[in-house]
């Protein structure tokens, strides 16, 4: 170990110090609405940076992530919601049986929404995965429809269209954070591990990699899967979030939101994924501002809905058409960068991803 | 069933289907040349919609004039869209365009929304153009007949031209080869213009028939058929002109007759549409009629 | 043969109606160095693809080290031992020289990839044997000092000595080489040559190379099989090939100076 | 005929031609040797304005063509076998060569070139109805040569038209080559067959890196001990 | 520290008792599927506002905002009036499940909310925050079953649902219990379905066709229903069509004009005013709204302003809980839809109004008053 290796420990554990105090501080000091856009960015963050793994790093161009958080919001809106409420909720038909009863804690809950959402994802990605491009992606966004509307349909287990409501509410910043930082702290693993080489190898050449011993379908199988189950985190959330859930959320609508915040992050960087995560959610709210009444020079403009999409979208325009990189490229914070602009010296080293 | 049923449903089936068929048309041509997922070709079918709207409405035109301006309209809309979200990454990985494709797809939706408002409009139904037949027991309305004749009429237009003439010949070689076309005289951008004024006014067509067929109009109208069509023009095999027929007509069909003979399964329609897409691409992972591009080793 | 390490026993490629390459059969024995050339299209890339596992031969069998690999999957037939080159150049666009030869590894690698998440100790320190096997590689074939290159920013003729590189890093008994010489000028192509002669003694491998530059083939392969049509019309020394009528009515042309 | 002077290029930080000079005179056959990356294709690019110089001045009969459009370089009379063949795959034989018209409205003489271009490779005539991209790699390559013919060029630039191919077609597309300069053509060649090239050039210049090292007749050069060193394989 | 599900709210202290303006808080689609109910909605809010700006001798100040007809956008929206704005009441939303996003977080924060025209019975369920100015389904969809029997004569019923809308499948749900027990178990000859944003419903209508119905009973979003109505027509299907409170829009009533046996339920009609308010919001409407027609969600949204005004002056105060408290007592509230009673779940009890199509208007066919 060089001192510079210890450096970069120390400036990690610093970091993730920090990062303590400011979810303390956040969590004490500001407004329960800051929390929530907060808590949503926490969200969207583990929703980008699991879709970049599959599209950005595996350059499978999967579409299906709206039906996979559909899942996880289900999965664990029954397990932890009361059998009080479950009666009161399911009043076309009732519940099954076997689910009625079910009163499960939230952490639990939550993980097997992601197990639950994985096995989906193996199971689809089965089929889907013999796929590639544009092909891909309009199966996989299909299989997203459909699962929306399996559970619009299967009414003895999900409530049909008429969606659950009385989720157990979370509102805490460290858990929507703490799974946040833990997924990315994952994925940085796996991205600079063997395995992400592997993804990276097939994204750039399929052919090539699987000459290199690689196998294709096993490693696809296996970053689409990991993608399904944060996917499947992130709906959990999502229901604890809002504390109601109905299909008509996870439209393939706002799975186009998810790669948006992606491409603007920089497709194959993680980095991009969390900074444009809470960017975007931050700006959507701060967008308001443009469809409130506003006087300008004494003139009176009454608010116009709608205009901060207008204004998104042409944002999004600007940045695809003269910045098409996103914001970080492929490129990732590290400490190094941080250390050479701070002029530590350097040892030669390579940046493979040893320390994975 | 009976007879009357059966032919009720094929009445609906065909002009379902040939709808589908003739947007999804569109899609393809524009896929074809520029391996694009072009999202915004939904929204077109909503401009089209509106300007023969405010043409009929506001501005009084007969509802022939009020057309022909909506497609020269919705032509030049999709070539500027080209020549300024498109052409500029052209050079770009395929995932950028496609976004591109996305954000003006919202923008437009969007600009729709902020500018008329998103609740829906009413579209006027010509007399001379629609009205009811009854034939027994079976009853449609002129459209039934009106719309298949014009998508076959534009699907043998369009055939010719690719097949047959020069530009569609430019058009082709354009699809595989860009520089190299370029190579060959060949305005390159000026092909890709050519292609998306065609593909623009059959998306105006297709919005219009649709308007017709469907005659409430709103910002967002274009999203649905967009997608369904979409589905149609890959289940065909996307870039072939003849696989989008073939796709259209089959998804309309299907559509009709899952719902006519298993009435309580009717709430699957848009899943049952993504299962035979789905149970196609198994079998056949470029789409029924689409070529089998295997990347050489 | 008993000491052959690959043989072919009649394959058979059939697309639709054309046949590709039909009853090839070959046998190649250990630290051997064989060239397949024939014409554009004679189905020397096709043979390869069959080998290689790309595709599944129609007819015939596929014996490598005693074992049938008949319709293995490419990178199990890697696994056991056989590596190749593309007659394309296909790197990994987005890594570094280093990163494309380590990447080779990852089908040595025992470890799942839960220890690799954190980091436990059989995962790192396979990573980094791992890591220093790449590095001296790269020394053996000179690419050292590019190590953090992108690959693809190199120059034609480094990257076709990388793509050999990478196909040596997973440590593979048998090599294919798809038209090394492809795009190089006949001095490069000399040089190849003695490159290719000594990985084979440093690595004890086998090599079977497609080739149309003669020097290359006729200089350093010593058993070459000529395929026309998908047929095998001749096998031999060099100097048989050479001599052959079928062979240069097929192929080679009148011997004249431009070779 | 064709003039270059002081041309660069740059592919993003790569500087791939530093200052070219060199000249293509009327009925001549030029050609460019040197290694792999030296900038020989980057060159005929640039001159098809597929890659924009940052500085320099290419001329065609006097005329400035720096930059203007493909097509109409192309409508000048410059045109360009690409590196790696490129065909139309998607296309018949006989529509490639259509398109190799694009820029003419000559029917009837089209027709008549067509001919020509039979007679010259009757293997194309035998596959006129075949997709090019099903041909194999020799008949690939004759046509993208007839191709190009068919836009009636005065100069013909060549980038490695004997890539890949088995001997016996190189020596067959050096027969052609011969027969379309007898024709009257001008003809701007790369090859990294240097031997060949010289052999037939009545120019040759060296590149390397991005500058042009060595120029003079081919056969000088073929004869010159650094070039045999470095291209030639011969001490 | 670390753990969720508390709920227990520290800093978003109320409103500042000293404050200059009172605030109502409005989130409403305005954009999105469900934008044109929450237009109107809206439009009759700014109306009522116009009328009565003051309260307590203080301006009221409307926050609108938008939801975007999404579940994450409506929740975002109230925390938002809620913590950020500081509103005193909330009222909306257009759509149940656009509600009960907000409803939760309302409830949290101990700001009482007034629904204009969510019908759900889930809204107000086990939130004692939410009120509404509205009947609910059950209540609907026995009206309608009622009618179509009684009234019609109608024997068999079709059924077609958005399987996608809570509330068409709820409100189908309530009358095809109250329908069968009429008529009997086998009353229901046909139950269709489709997805919101469907356009092609010929399908599903010439299944119905095929088994004769009396009645169709076809509740949801009146931009679906408009077309599938007008097709029903089309198709020969010249059986009554019946529907509930959102067939109250132009659009549909573009769709339909030509038709006739068209009926469905609804909170309010302007030619039949039931109090005093329901003449002045008629009028009023009429004025501000030049060329448009006048509605029940305007008049629904109207009535929530002029309620929630109403508590604050009952209850003398801005204070959230004490309005809370008022609303909670609202008792022979004279609104233009009627005169509203809220019972313990804070659900109105009130007249439906049963309207039908002819001569290309909305005319009144009868009312049903609450047993
Ligand atoms: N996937 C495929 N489908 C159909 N035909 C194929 C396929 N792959 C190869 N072929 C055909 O098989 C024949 C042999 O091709 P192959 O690539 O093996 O030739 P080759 O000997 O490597 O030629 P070259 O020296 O030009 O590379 C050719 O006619 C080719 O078009
Ligand atoms: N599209 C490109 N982007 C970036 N660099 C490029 C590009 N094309 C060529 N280069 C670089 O420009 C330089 C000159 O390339 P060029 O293709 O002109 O060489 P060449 O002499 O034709 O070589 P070859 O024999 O391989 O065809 C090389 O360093 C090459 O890597
Ligand atoms: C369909 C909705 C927008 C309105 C309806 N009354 C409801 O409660 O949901
Ligand atoms: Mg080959
Ligand atoms: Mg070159």
């Amino acid at each position: 170990m060089d001192s510079r290796q210890n450096i970069k420990r120390l400036l990690t554990l610093g970091l993730i110090l920090l990062s303590c105090l400011v979810l303390f501080l956040a969590q004490n000091h500001l407004s329960s609405f800051v929390i929530r856009i907060l808590n949503l960015s926490a969200i969207f963050v583990i929703l980008a940076a699991s879709m970049n793994l599959v599209l950005g790093f595996t350059g499978m161009f999967s579409l299906g992530h709206a039906g996979f958080m559909c899942v996880g919001a289900y999965v664990s809106a029954i397990l932890t919601m009361s059998p009080e409420s479950k009666e009161l909720i399911y009043y076309m038909e009732p519940i099954t049986p076997v689910l009625a009863n079910v009163h499960w804690h939230w952490f639990p809950a939550i993980i097997m929404a992601g197990v639950v959402t994985a096995i989906f994802g193996i199971l689809i990605g089965f089929p889907a995965l013999r796929l590639r491009d544009d092909y891909l992606a309009i199966a996989t966004l299909g299989f997203g429809e459909i699962i929306r509307i399996i559970v619009t349909n299967t009414i003895t287990i999900t409530n049909g269209s008429l969606g659950l409501k009385n989720i157990p509410s979370i509102k805490s910043l460290w858990v929507y954070w703490g799974f946040a930082i833990a997924t990315i702290w994952i994925l940085k693993q796996l991205i600079n591990s063997s395995w992400g080489y592997a993804f990276k190898a097939i994204r750039d050449n399929e052919i090539a990699a699987e000459a290199m011993g690689i196998d294709i379908f096993k490693h696809k199988l296996m970053s689409f899967t990991v993608g399904a189950f944060f996917a499947g985190l992130a709906g959990a959330l999502m229901g604890h979030l809002i504390t109601s859930v109905d299909p008509t959320m996870f439209r393939f609508l706002f799975t186009f939101q998810i790669l948006l915040i992606i491409v603007l992050g920089g497709m194959g960087s993680l980095t991009g994924s969390v900074i444009a995560g809470v960017v975007v959610t931050v700006g959507m709210e701060f967008l308001r501002f443009v469809e409130q009444p506003m006087n300008i020079f004494g003139m009176a403009i009454p608010g116009i809905p709608g205009m901060r999409m207008v204004i998104f979208s042409l944002l999004l325009l600007l940045v695809i058409l003269f910045y098409r990189q996103g914001l970080m490229g492929t490129k990732e914070f590290n400490w190094d960068w941080v250390l050479d602009k701070l002029g530590v010296a350097r040892r030669k080293e390579r940046g493979v991803g040893l320390d994975g | 069933m009976t007879l009357e049923i059966f032919l009720q449903n094929l009445a609906n089936g065909i002009s379902l289907g040939s709808l589908y068929a003739l947007i999804a048309i569109g899609y393809t041509m524009v896929y074809g040349i520029l391996r694009l997922i072009n999202f915004a070709h939904a929204d077109l079918l909503m401009v089209a919609a509106y300007v023969a709207f405010y043409g009929i409405m506001v501005f009084t035109l007969p509802w022939w004039c009020s057309f022909l301006i909506a497609i020269v309209v919705t032509a030049l809309l999709g070539v500027s869209i080209e020549k300024i979200a498109y052409r500029p990454l052209r050079d770009a990985p395929r995932i950028s365009v496609l976004i591109s494709a996305i954000g003006v797809s919202f923008l437009l939706e969007n600009l729709g929304i902020v500018a008329i408002g998103a609740r829906p409009k009413s579209f006027p139904r010509p007399e001379d153009l629609v009205w009811n037949i009854k034939m027994g027991e079976v009853s449609f309305l002129s459209l039934t007949i009106i719309i298949p004749v014009v998508t076959i009429l534009l699907l043998v237009a369009v055939t010719y031209m690719v097949n047959k003439t020069k530009t569609g010949t430019a058009m082709r070689a354009v699809s595989r080869d860009f520089e190299t076309a370029s190579l060959m005289a060949v305005d390159v951008n000026k092909v890709v213009s050519t292609t998306f004024l065609v593909g623009s006014s059959l998306a105006a067509v297709g919005g219009i028939l649709y308007s017709l067929q469907y005659p409430q109009i709103d910002p967002l109208m274009g999203v649905f058929p967009g997608l369904k069509c979409f589905i149609a023009a890959v289940m065909g095999g996307i870039g072939s002109i003849p696989g989008a027929m073939l796709g259209g007509f089959l998804l309309g069909m299907g559509e009709v007759f899952l719902v006519a003979f298993l009435p309580e399964l009717s709430g699957y329609r848009d899943a049952f549409a993504f299962v035979i897409l789905i149970f196609i691409l198994l079998f056949k992972p470029t789409g029924i009629l689409g070529e089998n591009v295997v990347e050489k080793v | 043969m008993a000491n052959s390490l690959l043989v072919t026993e009649n394959i058979t490629m059939q697309f639709g109606g054309l046949r590709a390459v039909s009853d090839l059969s070959l046998q190649i024995a250990p630290r051997q160095i064989v060239g397949l050339i024939g014409p554009n299209g004679a189905g020397k890339t096709t043979a390869f693809n069959m080998i290689t596992g790309v595709y599944r031969p129609t007819m015939g069998k596929i014996i490598f080290d005693g074992q049938d690999i008949t319709g293995l999957k490419p990178n199990k037939i890697t696994e056991m031992g056989i590596a190749r080159t593309f007659q394309n150049i296909r790197l990994f666009s987005s890594m570094s020289v280093l990163e494309n030869v380590l990447l080779s590894k990852h089908v040595r690698l025992k470890a799942n990839p839960l220890e690799a998440i954190f980091g436990l100790p059989r995962y790192t320190k396979a990573r980094k044997r791992h890591y220093e096997e790449c590095m001296e590689l790269l020394e053996q074939v000179q690419l050292a000092d590019l190590a953090d290159e992108k690959a693809t920013s190199l120059p034609y003729g480094k990257q076709r000595r990388l793509e050999i590189a990478r196909a040596l890093a997973t440590q593979p008994k048998m090599i294919l080489l798809d038209e090394p010489a492809a795009g190089m000028n006949p001095q490069e192509s000399l040089e190849l040559m003695e490159f290719i002669a000594k990985i084979r003694d440093q690595f004890s491998l086998t090599v079977l190379m497609i080739e149309h530059h003669m020097e290359v083939v006729m200089g350093i392969c010593e058993h070459i099989v000529v395929l026309d049509h998908g047929e095998t019309i001749a096998q031999g020394t060099p100097t048989e090939i050479k001599n052959n009528q079928q062979v240069i009515e097929a192929y080679l042309g009148a011997v004249d100076e431009i070779a | 005929m064709l003039k270059i002077e002081d041309l660069h290029v740059y592919y993003g930080g790569i500087h791939a031609l530093k200052g070219i000079n060199m000249e293509v005179p009327e009925n001549k056959i030029v050609t460019l040797v040197g290694a792999n990356g030296a900038g020989k294709s980057t060159t005929l690019r640039a001159v098809s304005s597929l890659v924009l110089p940052s500085q320099g001045k290419i001329t065609f009969r006097g005329e400035d063509i720096t930059r203007a459009k493909t097509a109409d370089i192309v409508r000048k009379g410059i045109t360009l076998v690409p590196e790696g063949r490129r065909i139309f795959a998607n296309l018949t034989v006989l529509e490639n060569l259509n398109m190799g018209a694009f820029a003419r409205n000559d029917k009837e003489e089209i027709k008549k070139d067509i001919q020509r271009i039979y007679e010259m490779f009757p293997r194309l005539k035998e596959r006129e109805w075949q997709a090019a991209g099903t041909l194999s790699g020799g008949e690939q390559q004759m046509l993208a040569i007839g191709r190009a013919l068919m836009s009636r060029p005065t100069l013909l630039m060549m980038d490695e038209p004997s890539l890949g191919l088995a001997p016996l077609l190189v020596k067959e597309v050096f027969r052609i080559i011969k027969e379309i300069y007898s024709q009257g053509m001008t003809i701007l060649l790369i090859e990294q067959n240097a031997t060949a090239a010289l052999q037939v050039a009545d120019y040759g210049y060296v590149l390397e890196t991005g500058n042009i090292v060595l120029q003079g007749p081919g056969k000088e050069l073929a004869a010159n001990d650094e070039v045999k060193r470095a291209y030639l394989g011969k001490a | 520290g670390c753990g969720g599900g508390g709920s227990e709210e520290k800093k978003d202290a109320a409103p500042d008792a000293a404050s200059e303006v009172i605030k109502i808080g409005v989130y409403e689609p305005l954009t999105g599927t469900n934008a044109a109910g929450g237009e109107m909605t809206v439009e009759g809010i700014k109306l009522a506002n116009q009328l009565f700006p003051e309260v307590l001798g203080k301006k009221v100040e409307l926050v609108i905002v938008d939801n975007k007809s999404e579940k994450q956008e409506a929740a975002n929206a109230v925390e938002r009036l809620v913590s950020k704005d500081k509103v005193n009441v909330i009222i909306g939303s257009y759509g149940s499940s656009l509600s009960m996003a907000g409803g939760p977080i309302a409830k949290d924060a101990g700001i009482p909310v007034i629904g204009c025209s969510p019908t759900n019975p889930a809204v107000t369920l086990g939130n004692d925050y939410y009120f509404r100015v509205c009947f609910i389904d059950p209540f609907q969809g026995t009206v309608m079953a009622n009618f179509a029997y009684e009234t019609l004569g109608a024997k068999k019923a079709a059924i077609i649902q958005d399987v996608q809308q809570d509330y068409s499948v709820g409100l189908n749900n309530y009358f095809e219990k109250a329908f069968k027990q009429l008529a009997g178990e086998d009353a229901i000859v046909a139950k269709v379905n489709y997805n919101t944003g469907d356009k092609d419903f010929s399908s599903q209508l010439t299944a119905i066709k095929d088994k004769n119905p009396d009645v169709i009973f076809a509740p949801g979003n009146f931009t679906e229903s408009g077309i599938l109505v007008e097709k029903a027509r089309e198709l020969g299907i010249n059986v009554p069509i019946l529907g509930g409170d959102t067939w109250e829009a132009e659009e549909f009533l573009n769709r339909v004009k030509n038709t006739k046996d068209i009926y469905f339920s609804t909170h309010f009609d302007a030619t039949q005013p039931v109090t005093e308010m329901s003449k002045k919001f008629k009028e009023e409407y009429e004025k501000a709204y030049a060329g448009k027609q006048v509605n029940a969600f305007g008049a629904l949204g109207f009535d929530a302003y002029i309620l929630a005004l109403d508590a604050i002056t009952r209850a003398n105060s801005d204070d959230p809980k004490a309005i809370r408290d008022a609303l909670a007592a609202t008792k022979d509230f004279e609104g233009a839809t009627g005169v509203i009673t809220l019972d313990t779940h804070g659900d109105a009890t009130k007249t439906a109004i049963i309207k039908k199509v002819a001569d290309g208007q909305f005319v009144y066919e009868g009312k049903v008053d609450p047993k």
